[in-house]
């Protein structure tokens, strides 16, 4: 069998023009022209992938998912820091980058938080003309369900400080529910029916796998080294202060080091000997066939424990609360299915034929306020991007921008000092804890 | 023209009634047993659906739900499988995501534009310029999804139902069979479950051209018969397999979730397509669906034939058409060295044309119909195309150059499978406890081994279940490997279809590797392989081939992705069932019904809001409400409170560690406000304690605190061990509050007890007969008037409300509900938790320090508070008022207090008191701005800014008069 | 659905219990650091490994301590509070 | 005049039953006579008490109740008095409808150390007829037909998200349950699972269908 295809210029990372591309109209054109008029298929390898380690990096990322990618890339671009290798010890965005519901937001309920993700919300806005790629950044408009004059009360006190902080954010009742999905049953079946929702027009969805690609690409034309397949087997900490990264594939030694790895969060603070109030919970999704489009929102009930929107290629994407006790994997669960199946047919009860075709699970690092924990940590040079529970990919841009500065300089970003680590010995916990039964 | 056969041994249809359906506006008849695919063949339909991205033609390629070719929708259903659903008279079907149906698919062009659409094209472009960005996304939704949903089609319940198996055997194939039977001899009970509409499997199509097969078949069913504890369900699909053995399978009608003690997994194989130009032409198909085309519906798959190989299978299919006078025009084999069974001999002698190493370059067709297959020996270096090579004639070529086991349950049960590099098929190589595979999913493909597999398995099953003590058997390994290695031929003019869910070609996975997309799972997500509705059943095996050549890899290497649930796709109204939700009810519930009750849910309570009178609208109501509990008698049900007895020597120590305020000097028929913090110092819950003994305390708490509380109370003496029982008397008791100036009146009326202030007191507790029943009664004064909160046995509620409404009716007695209390409550000041604290308010921000008495040696969340208690709050809970002549926006609950640019609180509760004739409210302020009498504003609905004045709760009484000293 | 083993009710799907999360003994509250509290009171070992949990059946009010696997989802054992020798 | 109600007695009024007084409490001992495939009654008109403790066994004891069931287990007294126990220490009596034991004991038990009285108000379902099963596998995920007729356990369970404690005995000769839930969730448990069994050809029944004692 001599019939293989030859792909061996495959391998060699060569940059391809598009790169040095002017962002202009005739582009659009050029970019699909180009897979036609060429012979030979024209797109260049979009992240290169190093035979082996440098002895020493200025900086180490841990975990290539969307953060750790988002941080190396502003680093590489915001502050010329290239010698920097991102660690990962699967596959690149293989972790919670993949596998939640793309929600993006900015609807929170505290300060601190509608000003994080609100930096978030705007940074998406030109990411694909940044990476010269297609995130599929679709705002639909984000109802969170209110169905208790006590969920209702909750609505309005998070609609009041986002429209105070400058978010477009507002208290909305059934009948602009109704012209916003007419399909609804605004009496969920009968046993909780609908009082209003709080309404975030920018609330939007965006193709995660993308996002990561887009800053991998980004980050590794840059110099950063995006090393799959290397796990962290231990961080080697000197009179407090971080010296070198134990690997896989051998030791690295560096002063600073990032940890983006969410669920794997406390067995990276164990190589360095720091508690922390996180605990890890499998959080669910499942995902049904795909259907011609008829859901424009993103819908959230925290009394019904469901999340849905409907994906550019027509599937649904539906979620709910996190499992109940503590575990470290990814497995699914029959019952997760069955419950959220049951409420997705009280709103929408015409989906009764409709098919799941698969369910998956990903691990979430839960904080007890349900705000992350980010910047500088009692060990010098560890730096952490954590307690991203179930609203980690929102975060993303905000938090490569916030987490390279902070690790740059040294000094925590003005965003997230209200999430720091010290803030729980400080009791001075983030009240998003209100606002979140179903936090996406 | 039908292309029905005459009547075939075994065939599933029923000749003695015909059906009607209509695909795509066309009426066409079939018969009972017909799937819709094999009813739309036999009536000469080869189109059968369009693709997902290029809209291509596309017929029955596995008619085993292993593809999705056959896409249907119709009122009922949003993606019905055309390969694998039973024909049913009347159905009116279209093929998915077409402009004009399957055959006139307007959007077939982009079959033309496929050059400009390569893998994840869709990133590269369409995002600029920004301004355009909107309407690409747009058209992107327009082309994307398959089905349509009816909106008017009806919420199904299912009668969802739990089942449970000593063992369950997953397919009914030859080994299955073998495995259930061997297996219920030995006593256990034994469910095999066959996700077609009848058992045998391959047995019951894969006949090489004789009977024999199928007279196996019919021995094995009879011996099915005669044992009792062995049950064979058909029409039924395992689904998912989840921990501790819990399957779910699904049935037309309903899911049932089956226990099982063990599992054996004989679900065979899945035939892989060769990749080869135009390999999704309506007409090429898998061996095995032009079988059982002909066995289960007795239908010709084509007139004359040509078949692709590399295995015995491929031949048995060629004399099987052979058999029913379908014309193979030759049996091309992959392999140079050919056949070494006698099925060889046999198909020569049926003067089949042989032709050894030999493979198809690409399939020619016409009007969307396959009329010939160009051929080329693919032994040498040489490339495609091949000059002037040969046409071979046909309408249907059968291709069976291997398999993929069927292995999801194994995956997802977590078994470790490996590639074997002889036998080119991923095998089980360590399988979990109580976990057993048995036939071709355990790469055993002749016949009489994998019967004996089935045995080998059922008796390590049994043996593993205590069934028997025998020892495991070894079965002799055989020697025959079905499946090819690579049969992947690349054409320059592409089309070679990989995954046919997602139209991906085989330049595809050269381009998403070579764009740094060359792992398993990248690729995946990159190029969206194994990710349609089939989920990569016919798409995996080969894509990871062509990855791990790319990589120059061993396929073991590259590896698999994950599996997960579903193996098919389930119905949300199967996963549903019937969906239960709980709802409480008080004894009470017909009465307040009776009276007019706008219920309101309380967690999963109803609760009265107030009582609707005709003549009068929400407000004036609650304010009549208001107005009677303040001048003569109001009664309220307020059964929901949480309520527990504590009895025992430690019971008031007990009550100490986990109330902040003080509880063991209690005086016997006295009760006390409690309020119960975390262990972070945040107030969690409050209520009532009362002492009817020295041992023994009732108390209350919120509605929807209840269950939490007494668990958490529970577990924490538990863990002290300390000397009393707490018992949770929230359903079993009623409460109903009696308030109001004549409520000692009222009750006098109906009790013995010396209700005279002097013998039962303000804050008081008594125990007495009301109304002929048991009562505790709780003098307490939550609204503010003399009071009477009445506990009794949850039978004797209805009883007692009906007493006191009947003897209150002289005296004005009027029920109020849930926002009359509010208000009343309000005007006393008494907060509400979760409405006037939130997740992370301690006493100290709600200005409750007289509830909590730091000099006790301890109470949960004492230590906290030592912490944050020598800082500066961040806001207090104040009473503020709004001037007596304000009109205009009223502020509502969680309106912001604002500060120059500053948020500096909140409102937490507001409401109009009639008796005090303004607004009163509570509100979180931030300290500089809570003393009393200072002025702050509130930020109302539209930007409104509203100003009020910090006041002192309670607002009405405050010396409390009216309840105490009454 | 996973199965969880009551001590006295015995092995029921999972979903008959509440996890009342990893047992944690509290330090003396008179004389313990603040640090030590608010360590106590926030901080979790949210390390993978073998736990010992507080579980809670619900229809029958029983609470036991469950050592299971966190990574796994393995139950090694179950017993009520002081009865781990049994 | 009866002061005690069942928590079912607005549901039974549609199915207009004959009441009839029994212990304070209005009972519907009939209503017409077929015998569905499913048969459910509300029993919750007998009398019944509990009490728990580390001392429960041995006051139960000093009362006369001489022989106790084990864990998770029942029995019943020689005048009938069907006695529970639910876990290791606490007991759940309910008197058949003649005898009279718990309202003997309710009126000398006297919390104490280790002795703590339970006040009773449970809704009591009894259960009957040749499909019951299959109402119980869509219902509950405990697999009752795995028991023996002969098993005398007391299961404490969820049906349809409903706390209940059940045990079985042979009425008339056929496997009949007997299931307690709290009054508050007594409506709900009571039309879910007779709506079920109305599809499997069940229904509603007299008390006195089931337990003919209550008629005579």
């Amino acid at each position: 069998m001599n019939l293989i295809l030859d792909t061996k210029s495959g391998f060699q990372p060569e940059y391809g023009s598009q790169f040095n591309q002017p962002p202009d109209a005739i582009s659009m054109a050029f970019g699909l022209l180009r897979f036609a008029l060429s012979r030979d298929y024209p797109e260049a390898r979009m992240f290169r992938t190093p035979e082996r380690l440098k002895p020493t990096y200025d900086a180490v990322i841990i975990g290539a998912g969307g953060h750790g990618l988002a941080s190396a890339y502003y680093l590489a671009r915001d502050y010329g820091l290239t010698h920097v290798a991102v660690l990962e010890r699967n596959y690149l965005g293989g972790g919670n980058t993949g596998r939640n519901t793309t929600i993006i937001r900015s609807n929170y309920l505290t300060p601190e938080g509608v000003a994080f993700y609100d930096e978030s919300v705007r940074l998406f806005q030109d990411l694909a003309q940044d990476f010269d790629l297609n995130l599929f950044y679709s705002t639909r408009g984000h109802f969170t369900l209110a169905h208790t004059d006590a969920t209702l009360r909750t609505m309005r006190w998070r609609a009041e400080v986002n429209k105070h902080l400058g978010v477009d954010s507002e208290l909305v009742g059934p009948e602009f529910i109704t012209r916003a999905c007419p399909q609804i049953d605004l009496t969920c079946n009968g046993h909780a029916p609908i009082l209003g929702a709080l309404y975030h027009a920018p609330g939007a969805i965006a193709r995660h796998d993308a996002v990561a690609w887009g800053y991998g690409r980004g980050a590794s034309q840059r110099g950063v080294e995006i090393h799959q397949q290397t796990e962290v087997t231990g961080i080697d900490v000197r009179g407090g202060k971080v010296v070198g990264v134990k690997t896989t594939r051998g030791y690295i030694s560096t002063s600073k080091v990032l940890c983006a790895v969410a669920g794997f969060t406390p067995r990276v603070l164990n190589m360095v000997d720091l508690r922390s109030p996180l605990y890890i919970h499998p959080l669910q999704a499942m995902v049904s066939e795909p259907m011609k489009p008829w859901l424009d929102p993103i819908f959230v009930s925290g009394s019904l424990h469901v999340y849905v929107s409907q994906s550019a290629r027509g599937e649904l994407v539906m979620g709910a609360s996190l499992d109940p006790y503590e575990l470290h994997s990814t497995r699914s669960t029959l019952d997760f299915a069955e419950g959220l199946a049951a409420h997705i047919l009280d709103m929408f009860p015409f989906l009764s034929t409709a098919n799941v075709v698969r369910q998956w699970a990903g691990m979430a690092d839960m904080t007890p306020d349900f705000a992350p924990i980010m910047g500088k940590t009692p060990v010098e040079g560890f730096y952490l991007d954590a307690g991203w529970g179930t609203w980690g990919f929102k975060a993303t841009p905000v938090a490569g921008k916030t987490m390279s500065y902070t690790l740059f300089n040294d000094r925590d970003h003005d965003l997230i000092k209200g999430f720091r680590l010290s803030r729980f010995a400080e009791y001075e916990l983030t009240g998003e804890k209100g606002a979140a039964a179903v936090g996406h | 023209m039908s292309s029905r056969l005459p009547p075939v041994l075994g065939e599933w249809i029923d000749r003695s009634q015909s059906l009607t359906i209509r695909f795509d506006g066309q009426r066409y008849a079939g018969h009972p047993g017909d799937v819709v695919s094999s009813a739309l063949w036999a009536a000469g339909v080869r189109v059968l659906g369009r693709s997902f991205k290029y809209h291509r033609p596309r017929g029955i390629l596995s008619l085993a739900n292993h593809d999705v070719n056959t896409l249907m929708t119709d009122d009922a259903h949003i993606n019905l499988r055309g390969d694998v659903s039973p024909l049913a008279e009347g159905m009116d079907l279209r093929a998915v995501n077409t402009a004009g149906g399957a055959r006139a698919d307007r959007r077939r062009l982009f079959d033309k534009l496929s050059a400009f659409m390569p893998v994840g094209f869709y990133y590269k472009a369409f995002h600029r310029p920004k301004a355009l960005a909107h309407f690409w996304e747009r058209f992107f939704r327009r082309m994307a999804g398959l089905g349509e949903i009816n909106v008017d089609s009806p919420r199904l319940y299912t009668p969802k139902r739990y089942d449970f198996r000593d063992l369950l055997v997953i397919g009914a194939g030859p080994s299955g069979l073998a495995a259930g039977l061997c297996a219920a001899h030995s006593g256990a009970s034994v469910l095999i479950v066959e996700e077609n509409a009848q058992a045998g499997g391959s047995l019951g199509y894969a006949r090489g051209g004789s009977d024999t097969n199928h007279e196996r078949l019919e021995e094995l069913l009879a011996q099915a018969k005669q044992l009792p504890h062995l049950e064979i369900r058909t029409g039924t699909c395992a689904v998912g397999y989840y921990a501790d053995h819990w399957i779910a399978l699904v049935e037309a009608q309903r899911m049932t979730t089956l226990r099982a003690r063990a599992v054996i997994v004989s679900t065979g194989v899945m035939d892989q397509p060769a990749v080869f130009r135009n390999n999704d032409a309506p007409g090429v198909m898998f061996a095995s669906a032009a079988q059982r085309l002909i066995y289960r519906y007795a239908v010709k798959p084509m007139h004359r034939a040509v078949v692709l190989t590399a295995n015995s299978e491929g031949y048995e299919a060629a004399l099987d058409l052979d058999r029913h006078g379908i014309g193979v025009g030759a049996v091309l084999d992959l392999r140079p060295e050919g056949e070494s069974t006698d099925l060889a001999q046999r198909v020569t002698s049926a003067n089949i044309r042989v032709l050894k190493g030999y493979g198809v370059s690409e399939a020619i067709a016409r009007n969307d119909r396959l009329t010939g297959v160009r051929i080329f020996s693919v032994d040498g270096q040489a490339r495609l195309p091949i000059p002037n090579s040969e046409v071979l004639s046909c309408d249907g070529l059968l291709m069976s150059v291997g398999f993929a086991p069927a292995a999801a349950l194994l995956y997802q049960a977590g078994a470790r499978m490996s590639y074997s590099e002889i036998t080119h098929q991923f095998y089980p190589r360590e399988l979990p406890k109580g976990v057993f595979a048995a036939g071709r999913v355990n790469g055993v493909f002749d016949l009489p081994y994998r019967l004996e597999d089935g045995k080998r398995a059922a008796q390590e099953a049994v043996r593993y279940l205590g069934f028997s003590t025998q020892p495991n058997p070894i079965v002799p390994p055989q020697r025959r490997w079905p499946t090819h290695p690579y049969p992947i031929f690349a054409h320059p003019d592409g089309k070679n279809f990989v995954d046919f869910d997602e139209d991906l070609q085989l330049k595809d996975f050269a381009n998403a590797a070579q764009e740094g997309f060359d792992n398993i799972e990248l690729m995946k997500r990159y190029s969206t392989v194994g990710m349609g509705p089939s989920q990569g059943k016919h798409s995996n095996m080969n894509a990871i081939r062509i990855l791990a050549n790319l990589r120059g890899e061993t396929v073991d290497k590259v590896g698999t992705t994950t599996s997960r649930p579903f193996y098919h796709p389930v119905a949300l109204a199967h996963l549903s069932g019937r969906g239960f939700h709980p709802v409480r009810r008080t004894p009470l519930h017909s009465l307040h019904a009776e009276l007019g009750a706008a219920w309101m849910p309380a967690g999963n309570w109803q609760r009265p809001e107030y009582y609707a009178r005709s003549d009068q609208d929400k407000n004036e109501c609650v304010r009549g409400e208001v107005r009677a509990v303040r001048e003569s008698l109001g009664l309220i049900d307020v059964g929901t409170l949480g309520k527990m007895d504590l009895y025992g020597p430690a019971a008031g120590e007990f009550l100490e560690r986990v109330y902040a305020g003080r509880c063991a000097n209690l005086k016997v028929g006295m009760t006390r406000y409690g309020v119960m913090l975390d262990e972070s110092g945040v107030i969690i819950d409050d209520g009532v304690m009362a002492r009817l003994s020295d041992q023994h305390f009732y108390f209350t708490t919120t509605t929807t605190g209840s269950a939490t509380v007494y668990r958490e109370l529970t577990r924490w003496n538990t863990l002290w061990r300390m000397d009393c029982g707490i018992v949770n008397l929230t359903g079993a008791f009623s409460a109903m509050n009696l308030a109001g100036p004549k409520a000692r009146d009222l009750l006098a009326k109906l009790t013995d007890l010396d209700l005279s202030h002097a013998s039962f007191p303000y804050l008081g507790v008594r125990e007495a007969q009301v109304a002929d029943v048991p009562c505790r009664l709780l003098r307490v004064g939550f609204v503010g008037e003399l009071g009477y909160e009445i506990h009794t046995p949850a039978e004797h509620a209805h009883h007692l409300w009906t007493a006191l409404m009947a003897a209150g009716n002289a005296l004005g007695i009027r029920p109020f509900g849930v926002e009359a209390q509010r208000l009343l409550r309000l005007e006393k000041g008494h907060i509400i938790i979760g409405q006037d604290t939130d997740g992370l308010t301690t006493p100290l921000e709600a200005r409750m320090e007289w509830a909590i008495k730091m000099d006790k040696p301890f109470f949960v969340g004492q230590r906290s508070l030592r912490i944050v208690a020598p800082r500066q709050r961040k806001q207090v809970l104040v009473g503020f008022t709004l001037d007596k002549s304000h009109s205009g926006a009223v502020p509502k609950e969680c309106h912001l207090i604002i500060r120059g640019n500053d948020i500096a609180g909140r409102v937490t509760s507001i409401a109009f008191s009639e008796t005090l004739g303004c607004h009163i409210g509570l509100a979180f302020i931030i300290p500089e701005l809570a003393e009393e009498g200072t002025a702050f504003a509130i930020r109302a609905d539209a930007g409104k800014m509203v100003s009020a004045v910090v006041a002192k709760a309670p607002f009405y009484d405050p010396s409390a008069q009216r309840q105490r000293d009454y | 659905m996973k199965i969880m083993l009551c001590p006295i009710n015995g092995p029921r799907p999972v979903s008959e219990f509440v996890c009342a999360g990893e047992v944690r003994e509290m330090p003396h509250p008179p004389t313990c650091s603040d640090a030590q509290w608010s360590d106590y009171v926030f901080n979790r070992s949210g390390v993978p490994g073998i736990k010992k949990e507080w579980w809670y059946h619900a229809s029958s009010g029983v609470w036991f301590i469950a050592e299971r696997d966190t990574t796994a989802d393995r139950l090694l054992r179950t017993y009520l509070l002081g009865e781990e020798s049994k | 005049m009866e002061t005690r109600r069942s928590a079912l007695h607005d549901l039974l009024q549609q199915h207009n039953p004959r009441w009839s007084a029994m212990n304070g409490m209005l009972a519907p001992v009939s209503m017409d006579d077929r015998r569905p495939t499913i048969a459910l009654a509300d029993a919750s008109c007998m009398h019944r008490m509990g009490v728990k403790g580390s001392q429960a066994e041995v006051w139960l004891h000093s009362q006369g109740i001489e022989m106790l069931p084990g864990i998770n287990a029942w029995v019943r007294t020689p005048e009938g008095t069907l006695v529970a126990r639910l876990g290791r220490t606490e007991f759940f009596l309910e008197d058949s409808p003649s005898a009279t034991t718990t309202t003997r004991l309710r009126s000398t038990l006297r919390a104490a150390s280790g002795l703590t009285p339970v006040i009773r108000q449970d809704c009591a379902i009894v259960l009957s007829g040749e499909r019951t099963n299959e109402l119980l596998t869509q219902t509950c995920s405990v697999n009752f037909a795995a028991y023996s007729d002969a098993d005398r356990f007391a299961i404490l369970t969820s049906m349809v998200g409903v706390s209940v404690l059940v045990i079985w005995e042979l009425h008339t000769g056929q496997r009949g349950y007997r299931i307690w839930c709290d009054p508050s969730f007594a409506a709900f448990l009571w039309e879910t699972l007779l709506g079920i069994a109305q599809e499997l050809g069940g229904g509603a029944v007299g008390l006195g269908a089931l337990i003919p004692e209550v008629v005579r």
